[in-house]
Formats: C-alpha cells, structure tokens, sequence
C-alpha cells in the first residue's frame, strides 16, 4: 500500500502527485459525473477515488467542481449530497412540471400479476372475476384495478349467471400499446409452435 | 478420407469451425458453427478465391459435402438446411455435366444452372454484411450507459410487456393449472399430439422435466398412457436425453 | 341490463397552442433537462411539449440549447436523439470506467445466426418465417424466439396468405439497443452489394 502523504500542492486543479493521474482536471470531472449518474444509489467520493484510482481529495475537488458548474448554469437537474454519497436529481424548483411528466407517461408496463390477468383477459374474454380467479389461481382484484386505471381492460357488463359478476375484455387501449391492429392479430399458440419445436 | 488429411483449414471470424490437419493423425478442431449453409458456401467460395459469378461448381460441392462429411464424422448434428443445400450442389453439379443441346449453343442466353443458386448467396450476403453492422452497432452502444435508478422509476419489477409475453405468460397459466381447465372445460381427452406439444413447450423452456412429476399430472389411466407414449416419442425423435441418476430414481428429459 | 361501457377518466392533454410561455428561455432549457432526465425511456419534443404547454419550436429550441451546453462543457453525458425521443446518457470515451464501477461485461452479444435473422427481419419488415428462411437458407426459430425474448422484434399481425403466418418486425427497444433514431437511419441494404465479390 502506497502511503498517502498530504501533497497539497495545488488541490484545486493538480490531480496529486505519486498515483500519476492521466486524467486532466476537466477529464476527472465527467469521469466523475458519468459514475455519479449511472450508479442506482448515492455514491460515495471513496468508491469513486477507488474506482477511478484517483486520490480522495482530486475526487473531492471534482465533485466540488461539478456542483458549482450545475449551479453556475441554471440545470434542471442538481448534484446532491445524501447518505454519505452524491446524486443527480432534477432540481426541487421544477417538481411540479416532473410530477406532471411522471403523471400522464403512458406505460404498459406491468407487474407480474398484472400481466398475468391481462393475459388471461385478452385470451378468454369476456371473462368474470371468478373465472380468471379459477385460471390464475389467485386473486385478482387489484391487477384488476390497476389494469382498469391504466385502461387496458373495460368492464363488458354482467354475465346472466349466479351472483351477475362483471365481466371484463381488453380496451381500445390495449390494442394500441401492444401493437394490434384488432383483437384477431393477437398471436395463437399456434403461432409460435414452430419456434418452440 | 485422403482428403481430409491434406492441411485443411476451416477459419470464419473466429466465429466459425476451424478444422486443421495438424499431422498423419492428428486433427486439431475447433468448431464454431456458420449462420447456415449459405454462409459456409460463401466462406468455401472465398477459401477458393473463386468468382462468385463463375462458381467452380464442382471443387466447391466437394469440398461443401467433404465439410457436412467431417462434422457427421465427429458428431456434430447437421442440421437438414445443410443437406438439402448438399442435394441442390450435386443437382447444379450434374446438370453442368449434361451435354448441351447443340441448338442451345448459338443461344447468347444459355441458362446457368448455377445462376438462382448466385442469386441467393448474393443477397444473403447483402443481409449477412447487414448483420455485420448491426454488430459494430452494438459494440459502440454498449459503450454508452444510461442513469441509474432514481426515486420516481417505479419501485416494483415491472415489465414492459409485448404481446409476445402476453402469450407467454398465458401459456404459463394454462399449463400451470392444465387440468383444473381441462377438467371443467373441455372434458375432453388430451390427444399424442397435444400431449407431445405440451412436453416439448415445457421441455424447451425448462431445459429439463421429471418425468415422474409429468406422469403425476395425469388424471386418467388413459392420459398417463398418452404421457408415457409422448415421452418415448420425445426422446426417440426430438435429440433430448433421458437420464437415470439410479434404478427406481426419477428419470429427467433433458435437451441436448 | 347495464352495460358499462369505456369509463375513460380523461387525462388527455390538450396540445395547448396560443398559451404565452411563462418561462424564460434558461427556464425551459432547465425543465426540457429535467425531463429528458426523470423520463426513462427516450422522450420526444412533442411530449415535452405536450407536459410543459408550449410549442414545440421552443421546445426544439431548448433541446438544441442544451445539447450545445453539453458539448460546450466536458461532460461526461451526452443528450441522444434515440427511437424519436432524447435522452441522456453516458459519453462513449468513459466505458472503462463506467463499466468498471458497474462491474459488468459487454453484454452477452448477439449470435451470429440471430444476428443475420435481426438484419432481414429489419430490412424486409414486416416479414414472416417462411421468408427468413428463403433469404438465410436455414430454419430460424430459435433466433427469431432469441430476439423475442430479447424485445428486439415484436409481431406484426397475420399475413394474409395461405397459412396466415405471423409477420415480425422491430421493436423501439431495437432503435434503443442499436442507436437508431428511426429505421429510416439505417443504411440501405443496397449499400452492402458493393462489399460482395
């Protein structure tokens, strides 16, 4: 291990002396910001020096620098300090707007169960809760309120048996987020048997 | 089998087979695999330095059939695309032999029987220089990272799901309680065809099955003859492996 | 019988028009970043636009601003234009480092069979098996299943031949993977006779 003695020679720009960085200032900084922007949780100036070998007060002096330039120019989005690690985050001021954003964003995406019933829905439509309870094996209600909220399904009102239970189909909705002209081109097993041989 | 002692050398990108006769016995192999049999037909006819236009038809099915001979010879399954490619060669082969009629000589237009054959390894190579690309795209978008997970992404696994996974997962479902719906909605006896579809579907995708769970799915004497039948049928025909770790133990299907 | 059709809750955005922007030209700048951030997944101008009720000149505009600004300083992101959307990312230069920290390898690379079966299906889209398999000369079902699986292919509906076979063709994850803004940016396939021969 190498000792690490203070050279302060000129923290502020020098990457310092024995570890012979090869990293200009300007490199050390968006070497710096790329790390701090792909890592999923805060990242420490530590794991950066040691990821990048660079000493911890360069990597100090980096982040520094990358503050003040995200603040100099007016960002959306903010260095933050948290939990011992740094962060990019959009900026408290513009919350509103990204709340907005995060809103409407259409999404299919979906939890496990929620595909499941979809599956089930789109499949055997109409279909009753008890119905796809009896496929899945598990209940449904709330994939069935998500998908509901999200509008990939529409109630097809009430089947003529025991109990009337609401009965449910795919929307229009659906057929646009996955692609479908109608419900007809939604694929058959037999579709893809020969890609299963 | 002279042939194949002669320093013979099968090298594609590494990607590919390598098969060189280092010595008198000795083989050096490193088999990769080619795309297909254009693709190893392409590679022979560059081997040879030859036109494509004016395919030496004769050298290249030899070698095209001595290269098909080697992998069966050690054990490489060879898929029926490159035997039927083998069968097309010795057909252009043979009619390249056949005399021409003498009122055909004055023609400017004589058809090649070569030239559907340079049609398609023509555009399959378009398609392969295509393939090609879209390789060197990846390697330059692989250089290039997005953020990590921030607070609002949702904080459930979700899936971004096409219809291909809506059909997955429906399979999924139905196989998973087969019988419940079977029982109450078909009531219906299960057919060697069916019952060989469901095997297969669940031996590709778990790679390998219990044969001894499979059995136990089955309600009726009838259906666990139909079951036993598709196994057999499955590890007669289908290139997978029947294994026994001891007598009396479960016996696995597995894919080979 | 009461038949409970669509309830659609509307949360459609108006394209608004006429609305005077109360924001000022570095304002924009800021909230366009903040939301090319927040979004994950590529997010087009007219999105933006639709999100922040301004026009999309302003809103190019803005992304023009700030791409600039990111080349201007040495960052260590990029703003990309990707499937018809922006996004932000990491600068290629870094990978190294990048990764090292990620602790990943390149990913695991297409094989070269489903590599050819991916280049006809996103030149001849849509396209159906029987098709593949005429252009390569060998079955194709377990690349077409691979790039399925991968979402870099999706369904196309049925052709409407003897058979009715299903059509294939690419996904937005595929312009995502592959850099591509649109299928159009992909060299013509013509351009690949001159390498043969």
């Amino acid at each position: 291990m190498e000792t690490e003695t203070e050279t302060e020679i000129d923290i502020e720009i020098e990457p310092v002396i024995e570890k012979k960085s090869l990293r200009s200032p300007g490199e050390l900084v968006a070497v710096v910001e790329a790390l701090i922007f792909v890592a999923d949780e805060p990242i420490s100036a530590k794991l950066i020096a040691e990821i990048l070998e660079e000493d911890r007060e360069s990597i100090s002096a980096a982040i520094d620098n990358l503050r003040e330039e995200y603040e100099g120019r007016e960002s959306g989005l903010q260095i933050r300090e948290i939990a011992g690690g740094f962060q990019i985050a959009t900026r408290t001021e513009l919350h509103e707007d990204v709340r907005k954003f995060l809103k409407t964003r259409p999404s299919a995406k979906l939890s496990l169960a929620s595909l499941e019933t979809l599956a089930v829905i789109a499949y055997k439509q109409p279909v009753t809760v008890p119905e796809i309870l009896e496929i899945r094996g598990v209940q449904s209600a709330s994939a069935i309120k998500t998908l509901l909220e999200k509008r990939l399904i529409v109630t097809k009102g009430h089947k003529e048996t025991v109990g009337r239970p609401m009965q449910y189909g795919t929307s229009k909705d659906f057929l646009i987020q996955f692609g479908l002209n109608d419900l007809s081109e939604l694929p058959s097993i037999e579709d893809f048997e020969d890609l299963v041989g | 089998m002279e042939e194949i002692l002669e320093q013979y050398s099968f090298d594609f990108n590494g990607a590919a087979p390598t098969i060189v006769a280092e010595s008198r016995d000795e083989l050096r192999i490193t088999l990769g695999e080619f795309a297909g049999p254009l693709d190893l037909l392409l590679y022979l006819i560059r081997k040879e330095q030859a036109n494509i236009f004016d395919i030496p038809i004769a050298k290249i099915t030899n070698q095209y059939v001595l290269y098909i001979r080697l992998m069966k010879k050690l054990d490489f399954a060879v898929a029926a695309d490159f035997i039927v490619m083998a069968a097309t060669l010795i057909e252009i082969k043979s009619k390249m032999l056949l005399p021409r009629e003498p009122s055909e000589e004055s023609d400017e237009e004589i058809d090649d029987p070569r030239q559907e054959l340079v049609d398609r390894l023509l555009e399959y190579e378009q398609y392969k220089s295509a393939a090609q690309m879209l390789y060197e795209r990846t390697t330059v978008e692989q250089a290039i990272f997005q953020r990590g997970k921030i607070e609002t992404d949702e904080n459930n696994a979700e899936i971004n799901a096409s219809v291909f996974d809506l059909l997955n997962v429906f399979q999924k479902i139905v196989a998973r309680h087969k019988d419940e719906v079977q029982m109450e909605i078909h009531r219906e006896e299960i057919s060697l065809a069916d019952m060989m579809k469901n095997l297969k579907r669940r031996l590709f995708e778990f790679k390998e099955l219990s044969v001894l769970a499979f059995f136990e799915e089955m309600h009726t004497k009838r259906e666990l003859v139909t079951a036993f039948v598709a196994v057999l049928e499955i590890a007669r025909a289908e290139g997978v492996r029947l294994t026994q770790s001891s007598t009396f133990a479960d016996i696995i299907l597995r894919t080979s």
